[in-house]
């Protein structure tokens, strides 16, 4: 067997709860440190305490940091999963385990029996901390196995327990000693083997919740009202978190933004469109179940045209469905969003330093146009910890959009001798000029509402006037497409065939994409970033005789959204979508992909 | 020369009892909620309120369409059915130097929005909400709402077989800082609890009996005029003095009177009408809603008050200049920091 | 001028909460009863009392009984939109209003001051009964002008009036003296006249949400939660009449139907699954604001496969909008309703015999194939009176589905070894056997969930458990075609154009499908009754180079359905879409053609 | 021969322990939850209830994933987060002889789900309602619920600000018929009051102290086991008797003893501990609470029953046959029916 350098795949599987997350982490981080490129995925159960946990790791020279479902490395310390966990395994793989392996599997696998107890036991560490400390045998012993090096991963620890020094030691102890052991103890070269490279230059390691709670703070958040659900409660904690760090006022030490934690999601997204209402900059985080509860409420936001930010990590739905596993199922369900005739803009971050971007373009696209922008995140982008580039500050100062203070109000005035309300648009692009509370101009103050209105803002049910305010609305999505991100032509092979992506889907398709031009087959592959589309999205289905929409949902949303924006292109939209809770693999975008060739 | 303008009077902030009205009302005539507007109108006026100062917020119904029939130069924003606490809560962030007042119905506040309701009050977040409560949904034309009284018969609903939900007592259990309870009927009572309530820093709770003419004023019903004014029993007589007055009150006897300072420097007065009631007592409040509600007494007046708890908004440390003015500079930290934050993330 | 018989239009306008149904209605029932074809729609301020109410009835031999908005007569008893009410008149119509007709319009108009005083004096009645009665004036007044026999006018009285009997003298006499008046004093005949046709046999006069009721409780509803909204209220208030009456067991006299008024939409919606899950027939009935605070539920019984009826009342969102007009903008939301992927079976009822019709049936298929059931109808339907064939006994026993109780579970069991839990999908075509609480069978219990779970309703986060149970889930919606109503070819004048139209949009439609084939235009109309769609849908848009999708929406709802539904046909499928709270007329949906066909 | 199945006792319903288990539980080990799970089991065991006639809703929450540990063999529904009270009212109308047994979370009921309980309480649906208590959401990792400790400080969430929703307080203030309070460190109490909530008619709701040892058991915070221990001060010893039985529990002295006879027959023996508490007096119920919450006591025990009010059940003449087993003949009206409607409507 040939040895594999830089380019293959390791499955941890501990129990949750374990304290594994510290292990993991630091191989991940240690190896990102070579220089290698690499990707983690942490598969967890819907609970807190005693369920086998699933931790995947690729590393790849090639930049390939999609899923896989082969494994080359497997490193199992719970039994119970141990049959399943090897199925998975690919032949000559190797296998590290809490027991030797069954004489059947041994002409299979390379495997190892982790030496758990003597290296606990050498460590003479403190026994209640063994259940914690097992989780570094692994660790030290791989990094002998495929050459990790070894002070990266203490740099990682010591970065890790920063707080808490004391940890440092014991855990080292550990590492070091299986190592060693590893070391004196082996025999032959191990088939897969890491070296240095000098390829994650720029580069930091973080999740997709974290960038969008810093995103959104360094987008001059100043309101999030949020309820807890998997996943995207880390999004509020971290706001929590960096908000007094970074936020409050550096000379007077005051706050400049506020968190709440509201009692459901019909109160955060409540709190989050008086605040939006009001002037503040403000966001929510949420997942599914959450957005359904917010539905309401969002169609209010749209007709009274109030800006906010509606940050959805998407979990597997319909319902509470899989709280802990990954989709992009809530992209129809957003798009056509509350009863009536509604708009969004929708944002699709597809990686993490977008999801720092787009934390705070969205305030600025919110603002701009007066309505919500949605951004559909999703627990694969959110919740693992992501290799990335250094989050770029922004290129745009804030956009705050109409806002008109006191003597703006008497500008305004004299230009247009007197007429003016909140909702005349003046500029002919739709979007009207707002007032904040507080303002004292004694033509400031209106009263907002979800119901028909003119452009005072006073109750009607005139029929022609509900039609011009919301062709009016309408309108005011063009004016979006100047401030939304434009779509990136990921791949261009100049084939006659693409593929659409958006989102974590990007990873699996961008591979698909490169794994396919490798046989021959070109395949050129548009990544969305946006609702409405913007121009490319067109130019792109005109300039390809078929093109596949790959998203990990059942019912092809995107595809559908496509359909319906293009109805002339639509017989060239095809669908490969997939949902089982997992981020989609290359391998199945292409078999998906074939089949339908073939036919 | 206009005799009209001669003898309109203003108050000390110069503006007249014109400047606090709103859009003609479109309710029914002889609405308890048209009443309330009213004393809504003569509070600000009287207590010398700027109207932009005030913020106005309401959820869905005929109490909360009220909103635009007062205070017309006031923001406002009407909301969803029950759900106009959390809307409030975020908006009154913005600027702390308004004074928020939200007016919902009992179908808004005891049906569908129990649950914002009860958390807007534990929050204890600054605001003045009046329930308009009127025992039915009047705008949908008279079904029973969660305050309908027990036995009470309507037409096509038949019978209400479930206890009323008494929004005092609900208040309090949620921990309250203000509680009052007051009968459209009694205008003067109304206003100024009213003002009291607009010199609390927390949430003020004042239910307001406020007849549905249409829909739920039988002879005898609980939300009836004519029950109102036959049972309602103060507590005590109620004059609000604000902080810069000095208190000269004529009618009011200082041996028969209890006195709260509040917050702002204001006091409210209360004169003993039957037995001895102190407010600032919550055990006692609570005893008398259940003395209240098991003898079919309207008891009116301040049911509680404690003017000294924190609220919500004192749980931030907020600047000065209001939220929503703070410049942009203010609000996107510098690029040293986000260099220093991608640092800890290599 | 020439005199138009048996084919005109009648606006009356007054204040509401003044009593004019009354006489509104004495109108309509008693022309509906003359054997001519009538319509009627109540055009009402979201208000109490107080402001202006539109009453417009067309009689129309030819059976079009969609809207007009232009007038051959005009009742205005409501100066302030006087001004507003004539410019909706025909040149040369009739004008009855409360005062003389302003001399630059006598040429205009016809005008004619209604005798109000001058009757009610005559008429002796209490004065505080005026207000009512004065109504009553313009209902014998333009009984002499058009010809209505009064005889009929006064049986509707009667019957209005079955509880009140002493209240049928005072108004009777107010009609009488209003119509000998007007028929001693006239000097030359009306240009607008009835004579009596034979064309309403077997119909009746009844609205939209009354006949849901009967048609639920017809269709063995069992319990129904509901909170009250407009426009559909009414419906469960309907429910609540009827109940009693109809439903209470002949021979036990013990109820067989429960209703219950809840504190909200959250409420009304879990109460209804919770009942649909335990085995009882159950319909919940709402309107926009509601359908969004009932989406997570509703996702919930999709993904539990619980058995709903979900039927709402369309008004004019997005958000409050105008509670009080109609649209039919729910269709996209309640399309993709609840986040996740997910599939309905929407019912559109486009008369109120189908609201009878659809109120037993779509129970029969909720029940069907275990999932929730979105009627769609509006307040044009649900809350006017219309003229409809008597509602029909339904075709079809009652269809429980597949339920088992004790022993049919030992059958199950017996025929398949004993293999068999709650989502087993024995049949091959996705829908399984439920059980209910109750049922004593040790195998029977199960626990529902919205969580992912296995064939034995087990929790599991298995991917490919998840998703195997979502394809069969899909293909539920195939049986449902089995079942579901099928579209019905409602013009088929051989055209190469063609309409598609649904729900109370269907009036419109018929109507400018004739009136364009009356100019040579042959556009064929094919009437959606469902969704999923039935072959005859492809087969329409197959057959027609352009297909026109007619509706009351801003968007174009359905036809972006059509679009991401048929891809390949896509490119045919043009847009007319209207919303202004109204419904649409024939006139503005052929301007609409015309303005597209011309580019 | 196997020596366990030979003693393996059974229940008069000739059912084993066993019979009333379930799924083995993922919850923490230790968690407070899983000893409630125990003591239901052991109380539908005691009771000789059958399985099949009890039916199982919960929430979400770690909290509501309980079902699924106890009484495999009875049918189940898990809702929506805060909103299972719907559902059950829902369900319980298919078959009234089942019994309702709803299991919440203090987020689940306290937060997101506070309206639903209300209205639930309001209505006296028959049911137990438990609220396994713990002052934190579980399931998500440890936020502050509605019911966390005023000061509680929390890794990640800082300290709470705001007072504590007290459970038994909100059931009273909306008018229930039975609540209960118990600490899931104290099993003999929980299971008794478990069992007499069962036999009441109406909603019987039980606040359980339910230690979160994983975020929220530290030494003195109000949900620990410690403070528990520590603290709880039960306002009597309950026994539960089913009506069958003939009262002859020998610890029980007569003369300390106050008897609550249940609408079924059954009787709640209260044994006095030290003061004397009358748990049928509204008043004094509400009177202890107040207490309670400003003292910080863990009252535990029957704090208030009354076994005759009438429920939501009674508000509907239903009959014999569950309704979910009734023919299709019974539910479709006749086709004269029909055609006499018709009639009316020309
Ligand atoms: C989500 C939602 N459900 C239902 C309605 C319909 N609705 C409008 S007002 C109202 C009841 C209002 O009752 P109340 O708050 O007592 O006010 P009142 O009209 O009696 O003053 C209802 C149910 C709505 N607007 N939104
Ligand atoms: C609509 C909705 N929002 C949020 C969540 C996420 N969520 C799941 S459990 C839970 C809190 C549960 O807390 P509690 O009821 O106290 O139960 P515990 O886990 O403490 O037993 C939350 C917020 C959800 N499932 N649904
Ligand atoms: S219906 Fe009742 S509540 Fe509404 S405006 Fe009329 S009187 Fe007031
Ligand atoms: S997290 Fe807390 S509540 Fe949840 S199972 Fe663990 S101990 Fe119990
Ligand atoms: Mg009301
Ligand atoms: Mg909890």
């Amino acid at each position: 067997m040939q040895k594999k350098l830089n380019e293959f795949s390791i499955l941890v599987s501990t129990v949750n709860g374990s304290g594994s997350a510290t292990a993991n982490n630091a191989l991940m981080k240690a190896i990102f440190k070579m220089g290698i490129p690499i990707s983690a995925r942490n598969i967890f159960p819907s609970n807190i305490q005693g369920l086998p946990t699933w931790y995947s790791l690729r590393v790849s020279e090639k930049r390939h940091l999609a899923r896989v479902d082969e494994f080359d490395i497997l490193i199992n310390l719970d039994k119970v999963v141990l049959a399943d966990d090897l199925k998975k395994v690919k032949k000559g793989g190797l296998v590290l385990c809490d027991q030797p392996l069954a004489p059947e599997l041994v002409e299979q696998f390379h495997g190892m029996q982790l030496p758990i107890q003597e290296v606990l036991e050498k460590a003479e560490s403190p026994a209640n901390l063994n259940v914690y400390l097992m989780n570094m045998v692994y660790v030290g012993v791989l990094a002998a196995l495929i050459k990790i090096d070894i002070s990266l991963i203490e740099e990682t620890i010591n970065q890790h327990f920063s707080h808490v020094e004391k940890a440092v030691k014991p855990n080292m102890d550990v590492v070091k000693i299986a190592y060693g052991m590893v070391t004196n103890e082996m025999t032959e070269a191990c088939p897969f083997e890491l070296e240095k490279r000098n390829l994650n230059e720029g580069y930091i390691v973080t999740d997709g919740n974290q960038a969008a709670a810093l995103g959104a703070l360094f987008g001059g958040l100043q309101f999030s009202a949020w309820y807890p659900i998997t996943p995207a409660t880390e999004l509020a904690e971290c706001l929590n978190e960096y908000n007094p760090q970074i936020r409050n006022d550096p000379e007077t030490g005051k706050a400049t933004c506020v968190i709440v934690q509201a009692e459901d999601e019909l109160a955060a997204i409540g709190m989050t469109i008086g605040a939006g209402w009001a002037g503040l900059r403000s966001m929510t985080s949420t997942s599914g179940p959450g957005l359904c509860l917010m539905a309401e409420y969002i169609g209010l936001a749209y007709q009274s045209e109030v800006p906010v930010v509606i940050w959805d990590v998407q979990r597997v739905g319909p319902s509470t469905g899989m709280p802990t596993r990954t989709s992009q199922g809530d992209l129809t369900f957003s798009y056509f969003l509350s009863h009536g005739d509604t708009d969004y803009v929708i944002l699709f971050p597809g990686n993490v330093q977008e999801c720092f971007e787009f934390g705070w373009r969205a305030l600025d696209i919110a603002e701009h146009i007066q309505s919500p922008v949605i951004v559909l995140s999703d627990l694969d982008l959110g919740m693992n910890n992501w290799m990335t580039p250094k989050f770029q500050y922004p290129d745009l100062p804030i956009q705050r959009g109409k806002i008109l203070w006191e003597e703006d109000i008497e500008q305004i005035l004299k230009k247009n001798n007197g007429k003016w309300g909140r909702y005349t648009d003046l500029d002919g692009d739709g979007i009207t000029y707002r007032t904040l509370p507080g303002n004292t101009n004694p033509r400031a103050a209106y009263f907002a509402r979800g119901t028909g209105h003119d452009e005072f803002a006073n109750y009607t049910e005139e029929p022609d006037v509900w039609k011009n305010e919301h062709d009016r609305i309408k309108k005011k999505f063009k004016k979006a497409l100047e401030i939304d991100p434009h779509p990136i032509l990921e791949r261009n092979y100049h084939g006659k065939i693409g593929f659409i992506s958006y989102g974590s889907s990007h990873y699996g398709t961008e591979e698909a994409s490169d794994l396919l031009n490798a046989e021959g087959k070109a395949v050129d592959y548009l990544r969305i970033r946006s609702i409405p589309f913007q121009t490319e999205v067109n130019e792109f289905l005109q300039a390809h005789e078929r093109v596949y929409v790959v998203e990990a949902n059942r019912d092809g949303q995107m595809a559908q959204i496509l359909m319906l924006n293009f109805p002339e292109l639509a017989g060239k939209i095809h669908k490969i979508a997939y949902l089982d809770g997992l981020s989609l693999t290359a391998q199945s975008i292409i078999t998906c992909f074939d089949d339908q060739e073939k036919k | 020369m206009n005799l009209a303008n001669m003898v309109e009077r203003t108050n000390s902030a110069g503006l007249t009892r014109n400047d606090y009205s709103g859009e003609s009302s479109t309710l029914c005539k002889g609405c308890g909620h048209n009443s309330i507007s009213n004393m809504i109108i003569s509070a600000c006026y009287e207590l010398n309120l700027r109207p932009e100062k005030v913020v106005k917020f309401s959820g869905i119904g005929c109490s909360s369409k009220s909103p635009t029939y007062f205070l017309k130069n006031s923001f406002g924003f009407n909301g969803l059915h029950g759900r106009m606490p959390s809307m409030a809560t975020g908006a009154l962030f913005a600027d702390t130097t308004l004074k928020g007042l939200g007016i919902s119905g009992d179908g808004d506040t005891a049906n569908i929005g129990l649950g914002q309701f009860k958390h807007l009050v534990r929050r204890n977040m600054p605001m003045v909400y009046i329930v308009e409560n009127n025992g039915v949904y009047g705008l949908t034309k008279g079904q029973f709402s969660a305050t309908a009284d027990y036995g009470l018969s309507l037409k096509r609903q038949g019978q209400n077989v479930y206890l009323p939900v008494d929004i005092a007592l609900e208040a309090l259990a949620a921990n309250a800082t203000f509680v009052a309870r007051s009968f459209a009927g009694d205008p003067k009572q109304v206003k100024e609890i009213i003002k009291a309530a607009l010199s609390h820093e927390g949430t003020a709770v004042i239910d307001i009996i406020s007849p549905c003419v249409t829909f739920n004023n039988k002879e005898n019903a609980l939300h009836s005029y004519s029950w109102g004014k036959g049972h309602e029993d103060p507590l005590h007589e109620v004059e609000f003095v604000p902080s810069r007055d000095e208190i000269t009150v004529e009618d009011f006897n200082h041996g028969e009177m209890r006195e709260v300072a509040l917050h702002d420097g204001s006091t409210i007065m209360l004169k003993k009408v039957d037995k001895e009631y102190d407010p600032t007592n919550r055990k006692e409040a609570l005893k008398i809603l259940a003395d209240a509600i098991k003898n079919r007494w309207l008891i009116t007046g301040l049911i509680y008050v404690d003017p000294d708890a924190a609220n919500m908004l004192d749980m931030y440390d907020l600047p000065e200049t209001p939220l929503n003015r703070l410049p942009v500079e203010k609000i996107r930290p510098s690029k040293e920091t986000l260099e220093e934050l991608n640092q800890k993330f290599i």
